[in-house]
């Protein structure tokens, strides 16, 4: 749809703005998923996240799970999906996604799908920056 | 015909630069650009059996076709989110 | 716990700011039901949404669902559950669940389950103004 | 004893009134709450098989024993979110 939201971008992400601009009177429900960053690993502190990504062919990637969603379900009433990439430190957004429906079952549903989707399908990757060191997260080999 | 090379995560790391040009033969599948550049870089090797690689933008195989002037992506497998 | 949130307020929802309110280091995740005010039910256009709450029992109810889910999900950081009373109009928010967990998983589980509990046990009724009538929406009977 | 009773929706509705004041005798119950109200205000008969009740802002059945100064909500199944 025209007017879903597919962004990749280096500044803060705004949330409240992004489910503003999604927003129609068609709208019942409002699921958001917001991924922020997590003062530990497996106990390790972690100072912040590095996030690098392959920007156009993610902005492609995000819509083409735009369209696998409204297949799946064609209820959905508008999707929007924003990566940040760059260094983020604790409790900062990485990802911002956004369903909306005329039913909160639909919206649920499509914006979980979205977000595990998305960490198998569009080209973007995480270093967690430690106190003492560094490591890239290990990502899942696709289906 | 030349190919450009985009590395991505750690496979840039191990590369130590997120772009190279490559010079290929006309009948070059994706496969070969890999090939060219780990034998540049042999750092890459490492990721011989989970590396990903995209044409022009798409997801795509060894065995995806090339023409002149396209664009290879290598990287390991995505961790965004 | 004792920074949960559980609210009935008159005014409209602060979602961003109730967000803000549970964030932790602990959270990778938070997942956000936002249910807003539809323009129409059954092809019929709605005016507004008039919101009435027992608001002391209401928010007894939302403690005892917190605790609920603390005890199914004690993977959970933090719980926040605001709704709002009084005339909605089109696009506004009615409720506001938001669930903070380390994990994705079960921040969605726990805020879908929330959604639909709150639907059963918490005292507060809704009544549909139409252009031309107004009705009383039917809850459904408690388990 | 004295028994105040709160309703809601389209039981307050239905009333004219979110508010009563009732005179139990001393061995009353919930039910007993609602039947006087329902003799005061038959219009609430129409929700005789779905009213809920509570007493003291907790959930309670028909057969949920009173006592003097308690209060007792009248209302339809619930419908928020």
């Amino acid at each position: 749809m025209d007017q879903d939201i597919f962004e990749i971008t280096r500044e803060p992400i705004d949330k409240a703005g992004l489910e503003q601009r999604l927003l129609t009177g068609a709208a019942g429900a409002i699921v958001t998923f917001d991924g922020v960053v997590r003062n530990q690993t497996k106990g390790r502190p972690v100072v912040s996240l590095q996030y690098e990504a392959y920007a156009p062919m993610a902005v492609k990637e995000m819509r083409r799970l735009g369209d696998e969603i409204r297949e799946r379900w064609p209820e959905v009433d508008r999707i929007g999906i924003v990566h940040r990439f760059g260094e983020l430190k604790i409790s900062e957004s990485s990802v911002v996604i956004v369903v909306t429906s005329p039913h909160r079952r639909v919206a649920f549903e499509a914006c979980r799908f979205a977000i595990d989707r998305l960490k198998q399908t569009v080209p973007i990757w995480k270093k967690e920056i430690f106190e003492d060191g560094e490591v890239w997260v290990e990502g899942q080999l696709p289906d | 015909m030349k190919i450009k090379v985009l590395l991505f995560g750690s496979c840039r790391e191990a590369v130590g630069s997120g772009e190279i040009d490559l010079e290929l033969s006309d009948t070059a599948v994706a496969g070969d650009a890999w090939a060219s550049t780990t034998q540049r870089f042999p750092s890459l090797g490492q990721f011989e059996r989970s590396v990903l690689l995209a044409v022009n933008e798409e997801h795509a195989s060894k065995e995806t076709k090339l023409k002149d002037g396209d664009t290879v992506a290598i990287f390991p497998p995505v961790s965004g989110g």
